[in-house]
């Protein structure tokens, strides 16, 4: 107990550099942006570099990586996945489809805006993006984490209400248990 | 009651030394495998970050107190068992209590995890785990009969149980078991491939197959202790695998040779193979393993 | 009054032909009569055990010495089976009290009565052509009681029974016939002496007369085809007599006879034979009866057969041993046929499958068969259990393996059906109906056998002192010789 | 001899009727003949050639001379046991023709097995 | 005070009392036969220790009863397990029906076993046997239609066991004539060989019906599953032991100077062994859990036969030390299922999952169970199954212990199946209201999961009686101290310490990981798994429960369809239908059975001289 706050930094060092040096992706391929995911991993690019990997279920995943377009039916689905997930965790949006709904602006059944209803930390550019702009958005990332900022699960946990409206909006036949803290 | 020290010392360091080496191993795994992929791979420290990570996580959730004290279960099995496994030949550090049990008392106490675990997992109520479970009982079924052939092999040919006479048996080289009795260790060998959980014979985990299998529903410091603990008890196994058939070490150079040795043959295997059903990778081992297995016994026996 | 031996003969005939005097008079008192015949016949029979067991009763009708007279021999074979009959026929009677409902009662008073005459007769008698008349009488009023209900199929049974127990009358009237041609005397222990001189093929031939007519009547088995139907369709008591105290009494005549006369090993060894086969066809037909009564009667004639396998072993203790099967068996089988009579009449149908959930309906005789059922399989602690010791240990010790083998298989069949019916009994049908009560002299009688099989089971000691006098008399036939003719040495 | 033979030949034909004839009649009759059979075989053990009846009817006779008294004793109740059992076998046969209205013994065979 | 007279006096006339208390006072009768129960547990502890302690002379024979300490271990297992049992009942049959006669047999079963433990002769020992089986088979009827056809399979092999007894004694009779313990054990080596061969596979093989040894062991599992759990526990806890201690006596006491006793050993310890890996394999792939247990018990039997069978000094002690290991632990099995039962009505592990959380003492019995079981230490079942294969290894029968090592840990399999499918998995909307049993039915259950962890810590208390009774068998002696097992090369295992080593470094675990990130740890449902993103619904069927062993099924392949029930069941079919077409012999015709008789005659007079030897 010599200095709380000092150890309580180094502490907060360690762990997110931990968590920047870890990166476990909960592999949902949501939209057409999945078929880039393969050669991230593989020998060309070579994602585990980072100590990025693939994770088969949400409950160890850190990272939820919504690859695309995302329509309504699959929100709920991410949703609940997303809220499986331990914190910290960090969403990455990827493609331009969740950013503006990209090809899929005018589509029914499409979200348009992914940060309306998860907090995105990071979203990466283009249709589709390649390889290069995947990692380095997980760079991006990892920065973020570094410097503790990547707090979007904060985010969620603040906002719930909001977030919950914007998702109840889209979801008809919301039958979701509800999400305790 | 006297108390040894140094004994106490090798109780409290081995376990850490054990740890490190298991995680560095896997390290190394990660980085042979990349290689062997052509790809460039993750820094030798990846495992330990994982696992730093894991306990770091803010929420952790569990099914139950089973589910709960299943990693403790696991890492006291493996604990228990580097105990019972002389670390380094007529060491007063590193043999820790070797002296109180025999083989036969770890080949039960190795069970003590899995059994342990497979109850957690149960509670998850994951019904992936549950056919991970499933699958993992039947298979050990599978390499446990060659598994046991091999150690009655050496346990008749050298008339004990118990582990520390085995090394001193084998104080030369060409008194190794390895050498001896080939027949046994092919038989212990090939279902060292099974117990290790690597490919071919991964049916437990098959991660695209049944999410990942038991451990589907851990995640955060579970995860982190389950990941400790297969550390510490891949060295455990490899350290005893060592002592059997390898004559132990006189020191840790020696140790982390013939372990590392021993490890690369799952991994490599592990690397270049598919996987197998259960029920094949059941009768694989009822198949040739056991042929070796059963001639180790009669080999002995004549 | 001088008590002697005669009595039992006697009044059972005294009282037969007192019973439609009486009736005439009251029809209440004459259902008392038999009880009061047997209290005191067994009263008699107790008193001169002791007696006989020390030295032979001889006692010479109308003053003719034998081997001229006609003799009533009271040894303690005949004292051992003249009680057991006084005991089961005032427990029968007391059963028939209220199950004999049906008018005119008098008459089945008087044929049992009859019966016991006879029966008494046959173990009484030193004469072969007495035998032959007791037997005569004995097999008419079985005949009669079997049709006694009148209705179709104890006609039926009664016919079947005539014809072949005219056989057996014919064979035996025939044996005599060629006996005394050839000995000119009828007493049997002169018989005994004289029969030496006869020459070999006539002996044969007469010895197979014998078993053929005495076959028939202790239900050897090819010559038992009567049995089963007699069983089934005579009134409950009288299937009780039948098995209690006809087929015994006709048992121990050729037992009797071929003991005095033809002690040749092959006549043993063939009533070994015939005894295992009658045994396990018995129990081997048992097995698949649909009818209750028809399952008993195949049962007794299993136990028939056990008895004769005790018997031909010709051992002291496996005679003791047959006489001890021979209790056990009137004894259960009694209750068996008791119990079994109430549960048919309440079930309202013979078949077995009527049965199901009446051991809630009628608790108590339900019990009562499971008991006997227990009883007759030879479990401890019910006297069952130390019969079928005895014989097994008797046939071991005369190095008979397979028939040890045979008797057991046998007692597995056994245990197969019996346990069917009690399974039946308790636990086919949960059934809510209230309990219907036996008449409470139903339930005495019934009582009364299981207490006797208790006792019997845990202190087997009771009669077994008895047993072996009783064994030596039937096998040794120099002291029934002596007895009867004074010292003659063979 | 001729007596042993006649006496054994009717009872055979009793039996033949017992065994063979369908009719309850008949084979009660059948009974009654092998009654009568097994009767005169009783009587002729006794019979001595020109015996006279075994009554002391006059004083030169001696035991030899006369016919053996004992079988027609026998043979007396014999008859006398017969007549019961023919009686009885009388009654149970009107009885199952009551009940049954035949008198073809292989039609009555409700009890079996 | 406590004589032998006297425990038999009280067990039967409390049956008969308790019957007639059901009919006349019933809410006394639980109580009486629990404190009966009580007096008699004390009176068999307190029994002298003699060979002869009361003898008589009944039907010629001489019954001698006493107390030995072979005897007297199995009379405490029956004593002891037969209080828990009845103060388990009192709530678990509680509203059945017929429950006089239920306590009564129950009683009945109890004395019986008494009395052959007691007996110092065949005869009371088969008496006895006989009051046991059927008194057994009554309770294995008791509950419903259903187990009528199960308890008639009990009774014949009972039967069939109990008659090769009968058989033995017979020919011991007739060439020693006497059946005393103390006349045969000298007696039996002047008999000649074939008689000895006889009288020993007949003893094996009656004894071995009772404890349920392939292939005699179809009866077993549905008897166990019929019979009401609260006497399952006792069935397959302590009658079954009934066979273990003759095959003891068998082997030890008469067998043991006979010339070809290896041979009968060496069979009977492969017969042992195999019968515990088929029971495991059907154990396996078991769908009731009373069926399951069952099938373990016949397996754990097997590994008892096995080492009485070999016959050296460990593995006699392992025997014993099993038997009353599996005295202990397969009761606990049996009670945790039984209060399974009490609170859902079914066994069946399809239907039932996720009771953990409702009952968690339950669950914890059976967890001590299922780990003494299996034999993982610190629990005492490592104690028993180490010594077992230390002494096969030693007495080199290395095949014998691959395959009981295999089937061990074949167990492993039904073992975890039996808990996941009863206490762990999906907690299912039916047994939302389902409650912890009463505490009667608790305490007997924990007390035998301490006495596992007591056993396993310190098994020397248990080889203490162990090794007395070994001393009657012959001249056998073992090394143990309290806590630790030696083998016959002199390596030890130390169970202190393990339990020591395991105890510390399970409860520091815990206790950092439980004080870590403690606050963040939430509880969460069963129903909230991953389930790739998809919300189950109420009626959505989670649970793994069905075909659970499919691979391993496949992989055993056709080894699974071999089955002697079968061939029973077709045998007794055919014998049935042959009876059935024998008593057709009676047809019915007054005329043919008339030619039967003519018959008859004329083939004794024609075949005279083979009949008679006299030609006619």
């Amino acid at each position: 107990m010599i200095n709380d706050k000092y150890a309580n930094k180094i502490v907060d060092i360690i762990q997110n550099f931990a968590r920047k040096s870890s990166l476990w992706v909960v592999a949902y391929g949501t939209g057409c942006g999945a078929i880039e995911i393969p050669p991230t991993m593989t020998s060309r690019y070579d994602a585990e570099r980072f100590g990025i990997r693939g994770s088969a279920t949400p409950r160890q995943a850190d990272v939820l990586l919504i690859t695309g377009y995302l329509s309504t039916k699959t929100l709920k689905r991410v949703i609940r996945t997303y809220e499986q997930m331990q914190d910290p965790k960090y969403v990455i949006g990827f493609g331009s489809c969740t950013i503006n709904g990209g090809m899929y602006w005018d589509s029914y059944n499409t979200i348009k805006a992914l940060d309306q209803y998860l907090p995105v930390d990071v979203f990466i550019n283009g249709c589709m993006p390649r390889p290069e702009a995947v990692i380095s958005g997980f760079i991006k990332l990892q920065e973020l984490i570094k410097e503790g900022k990547a707090n979007g699960a904060q985010k969620y946990k603040e906002n719930l209400e909001w977030y919950r409206e914007n998702q109840r909006k889209v979801i008809k036949n919301w039958k979701m248990p509800d999400y305790n803290w | 009651m006297e108390i040894n020290w140094l004994k106490v010392l090798g109780i409290l360091i081995t376990p850490v030394i054990a740890f490190i080496v298991g995680v560095t191993y896997g390290g190394l795994t990660r980085i042979i495998t990349a290689r062997i992929q052509n790809r460039f791979g993750p820094p030798v420290t990846q495992n330990f970050w994982d696992i730093v990570k894991l306990y770091s996580k803010k929420t952790n959730i569990q099914h139950g107190v089973m589910q709960h004290l299943a990693p403790v279960f696991a890492i006291t099995a493996s604990i228990t068992t580097l105990y019972f496994v002389p670390v380094i030949r007529e060491s007063t550090v590193f043999t820790n209590l070797s002296f109180q049990g025999d083989l036969i008392f770890l080949l039960y106490i190795m069970v003590f995890g899995s059994l342990g675990m497979a109850l957690g997992v149960g509670q998850s109520g994951n019904p992936n785990g549950a056919i991970g479970v499933s699958r993992g009982l039947s298979q050990m079924v599978g390499y446990e009969i060659p598994f046991v052939l091999a150690i009655v092999a050496i346990m008749i040919q050298f008339k004990t149980t118990n582990l520390n006479d085995l090394i001193a048996m084998q104080n030369n080289f060409n008194h190794w078991i390895i050498f001896q009795s080939p027949f046994a260790f092919l038989a212990a060998i090939l279902a060292f491939l099974g117990m290790m959980g690597y490919a071919p014979f991964d049916v437990v985990v098959a991660p695209a197959e049944i999410a990942s299998g038991p451990p589907s529903e851990f995640g955060g410091k579970y995860l982190g202790l389950m990941m400790t603990s297969r550390s510490i008890f891949t060295f455990a196994k490899l350290t005893l695998f060592t002592d059997i058939f390898l004559g132990g070490a006189g020191d840790f150079v020696t140790l982390v040779i013939k372990t590392f040795a021993l490890y690369m043959i799952p991994v490599l295997t592990g690397i270049v193979n598919p996987r197998f059903r259960t029920e094949q990778s059941i009768r694989f081992f009822w198949a040739w393993p056991t042929v070796f297995g059963i001639l180790a016994v009669l080999i002995v026996v004549w | 009054m001088n008590l002697t031996p005669v009595q039992f003969v006697a009044i059972p005939l005294f009282a037969a032909f007192l019973i439609p005097i009486v009736a005439k008079i009251s029809k209440e008192a004459v259902k008392y009569i038999p009880g009061i015949v047997f209290l005191y016949l067994a009263y008699v029979a107790f008193t001169l055990f002791p007696k006989a067991l020390e030295k032979p009763i001889v006692e010479i009708i109308a003053g003719f010495k034998p081997p001229f007279g006609i003799v009533l021999y009271f040894g303690p074979t005949a004292a051992f089976l003249v009680s057991m009959v006084m005991v089961v026929g005032f427990v029968i009677w007391l059963y028939s009290f209220k199950f004999i409902i049906r008018e005119p009662s008098e008459k089945y008073y008087m044929l049992f009565m009859m019966l016991i005459t006879g029966a008494t007769g046959i173990m009484l008698t030193g004469d072969v052509f007495n035998l032959f008349v007791f037997f005569e009488i004995t097999a008419i009023a079985a005949y009669s009681l079997t049709a006694f209900l009148r209705d179709k199929d104890g006609a039926e049974a009664a016919f079947k029974y005539l014809l072949i127990g005219s056989f057996s009358s014919t064979f035996f009237l025939l044996a005599i016939a060629l006996i005394y041609s050839n000995t000119h005397t009828l007493n049997m222990a002169d018989l005994a002496v004289k029969m030496q001189n006869v020459d070999v093929t006539t002996k044969l031939f007469i010895l197979i007369l014998f078993i053929s007519g005495l076959g028939i009547e202790s239900e050897l088995f090819p010559l038992n085809g009567w049995a089963p139907d007699a069983y089934s369709q005579a009134p409950t008591p009288v299937a009780a007599v039948f098995a209690g105290i006809v087929v015994k009494a006709s048992l121990y005549a050729l037992l009797r006879l071929v003991f005095l006369m033809f002690n040749w090993s092959e006549v043993f060894y063939l009533l070994l034979v015939l005894g295992v086969i009658t045994m396990l066809v018995g129990e081997m037909s048992a097995m698949r009866q649909h009818q209750i009564k028809r399952m008993l009667a195949f049962s007794s004639i299993g136990q028939m057969g056990l008895i004769v396998i005790a018997f031909s072993i010709a051992t002291v203790p496996s005679l003791q041993a047959g006489f001890f099967q021979m209790v056990n068996h009137v004894l259960i089988k009694s209750l068996l046929f008791f119990s079994a009579g109430y549960l048919v009449f309440h079930s309202g149908s013979k078949d077995i499958s009527a049965l199901d959930g009446l051991g809630k309906e009628k608790p108590i005789t339900s019990f009562f068969f499971a008991f006997g059922a227990l009883a007759i399989l030879g479990l401890p602690p019910f006297s069952g259990f130390w019969g079928k010791m005895f014989i097994l240990m008797a046939a071991g010790n005369s190095h008979l393996l397979l028939v040890v083998v045979l008797i057991l298989i046998s007692g597995i069949i056994e245990a197969v059906y019996y346990l069917r019916v009690i399974s039946r009994l308790y636990f086919y049908k949960e059934t809510t109906k209230e309990v219907r009560r036996t008449p409470v002299s139903g339930l005495v009688a019934m009582g009364i056998l299981t207490v006797l099989i208790i006792i019997l089971g845990l202190y087997p000691n009771t009669i077994l002192a008895y047993l072996k006098p009783a064994a030596n008399d039937l096998l040794h036939r120099t002291e029934y010789i002596n007895a009867v003719l004074g010292q003659i040495h063979l | 001899m001729i007596f042993y033979v006649t006496s054994i030949l009717v009872i055979l034909i009793g039996i033949y009727a017992v065994l063979v004839k369908k009719n309850l009649i008949k084979i009660v009759i059948g009974l009654s003949i092998v009654d009568s059979g097994v009767n005169l075989l009783l009587i002729s053990i006794g019979y001595v050639k020109h015996g006279t009846a075994p009554i002391f009817s006059r004083p030169d006779l001696t035991a030899a001379q006369m016919v053996d008294p004992v079988p027609q004793a026998l043979v007396l109740t014999a008859i006398v046991i017969g007549l019961g059992v023919t009686a009885v076998a009388l009654a149970l046969v009107i009885r199952l023709y009551d009940h049954h209205k035949t008198m073809d013994i292989n039609k009555i065979r409700k009890l079996k097995w | 005070m406590f004589s032998i007279s006297g425990i038999f006096i009280t067990t039967f006339v409390s049956g008969l009392v308790a019957f007639l208390l059901h009919h006349s006072v019933p809410k006394i009768r639980d109580w009486f036969s629990i404190v009966i129960m009580g007096v008699i547990v004390y009176a068999v502890w307190e029994l002298p220790v003699k060979a002869n302690l009361l003898s008589f002379k009944l039907a010629n024979y001489n019954l001698v009863f006493g107390n030995t300490e072979y005897g007297r271990l199995f009379a405490l297992i029956v004593a002891v397990l037969g209080f828990f049992a009845i103060l388990y009942s009192k709530d678990f049959m509680e509203g059945k029906p017929r429950l006089g006669y239920f306590y009564m047999a129950f009683f009945f079963s109890i004395g019986g076993m008494f009395g052959i433990v007691y007996s110092q002769d065949l005869i009371s020992l088969f008496f006895f046997w006989e009051i046991m089986t059927w008194s057994s088979f009554l309770l294995v009827i008791y509950c419903c239609k259903e187990a009528q056809k199960i308890g008639l399979k009990y009774f014949v092999f009972s039967a069939i066991g109990a008659y090769s007894i009968m058989t033995a004694m017979v020919v011991l009779y007739s060439s020693i004539g006497s059946l005393q313990f103390a006349d045969v054990f000298a007696g039996f080596g002047k008999m000649d060989f074939w008689s000895q061969l006889l009288v020993v596979v007949l003893l094996l093989m009656g004894f071995g019906v009772k404890s349920a040894t392939m292939p005699l062991h179809v009866w077993a599992p549905g008897a166990y599953r019929i019979t009401p759990s609260s006497f399952t526990a006792i069935f397959s806890g302590a009658l079954s032991k009934m066979g273990i201690f003759g095959i003891g006596l068998t082997l030890f006491k008469i067998a043991s100077a006979t010339g070809f006793y290896p041979w009968v050993q060496e069979i009977l310890a492969w017969i042992g062994a195999l019968t515990a890996l088929f029971a495991t394999f059907y154990a396996v792939f078991a769908t009731d859990a009373k069926t399951l247990l069952a099938y373990s018990s016949i397996g754990q039997l097997g590994y008892i036969v096995t080492g009485l069978a070999i016959g050296t000094p460990l593995s006699i002690a392992a025997a014993l030390f099993l038997t009353v290991m599996h005295a202990i632990f397969k009761g606990m099995l049996f009670l945790a299922t039984g209060a399974v039962y009490y609170r859902t009505g079914t066994t069946d592990m399809t239907k039932v999952s996720g009771l953990i959380r409702k009952m968690p003492y339950t669950f914890l019995t059976a967890l001590f169970g299922i780990i003494t079981v299996s034999g993982v230490p610190p629990l005492a079942g490592f104690s028993g199954k180490w010594m077992l294969y230390e002494s096969l290894i030693q007495s080199n029968h290395y095949f014998l212990v691959v395959v009981i090592f295999f089937s061990s840990t074949a167990a492993f399999l039904y073992l975890y199946r039996y808990i996941f499918s009863l206490f762990l998995g999906q907690e299912e909307k039916e047994t939302e209201n389902v409650k912890e049993v009463p505490w009667l039915m608790r305490i007997p259950m924990l007390l035998l999961a301490l006495a596992t962890l007591v056993f396993g810590v310190a098994p020397g208390l248990l080889l203490h009686p162990v090794s007395a009774a070994m001393k009657y068998l012959g001249d056998f002696g073992v090394t143990y101290q309290t806590s630790v097992l030696f083998n016959e090369w002199g390596n030890k295992v130390d169970m202190l310490t393990v339990a020591n080593t395991i105890g510390v470094v399970f409860i520091i675990v815990t206790i950092i990981i439980t004080i870590k990130g403690y606050r963040s740890t939430r509880y969460v449902t069963t129903k909230d798994i991953h389930t790739s993103g998809e919300v189950p619904t109420e009626n959505e069927n989670l649970t793994y429960a069905v075909d659970f062993y499919k691979p391993f099924e496949r992989a055993l392949g056709s080894v699974l369809k071999a089955s002697v029930d079968k061939i029973y069941n077709a045998t007794g079919r055919i014998l049935e239908q042959s009876f059935d077409y024998l008593r057709y012999v009676y047809t019915g015709n007054g005329q043919t059975y008339a030619m039967y008789v003519v018959l008859f005659l004329t083939i004794l007079v024609v075949f005279s001289e083979l009949i008679f030897g006299i030609k006619l």
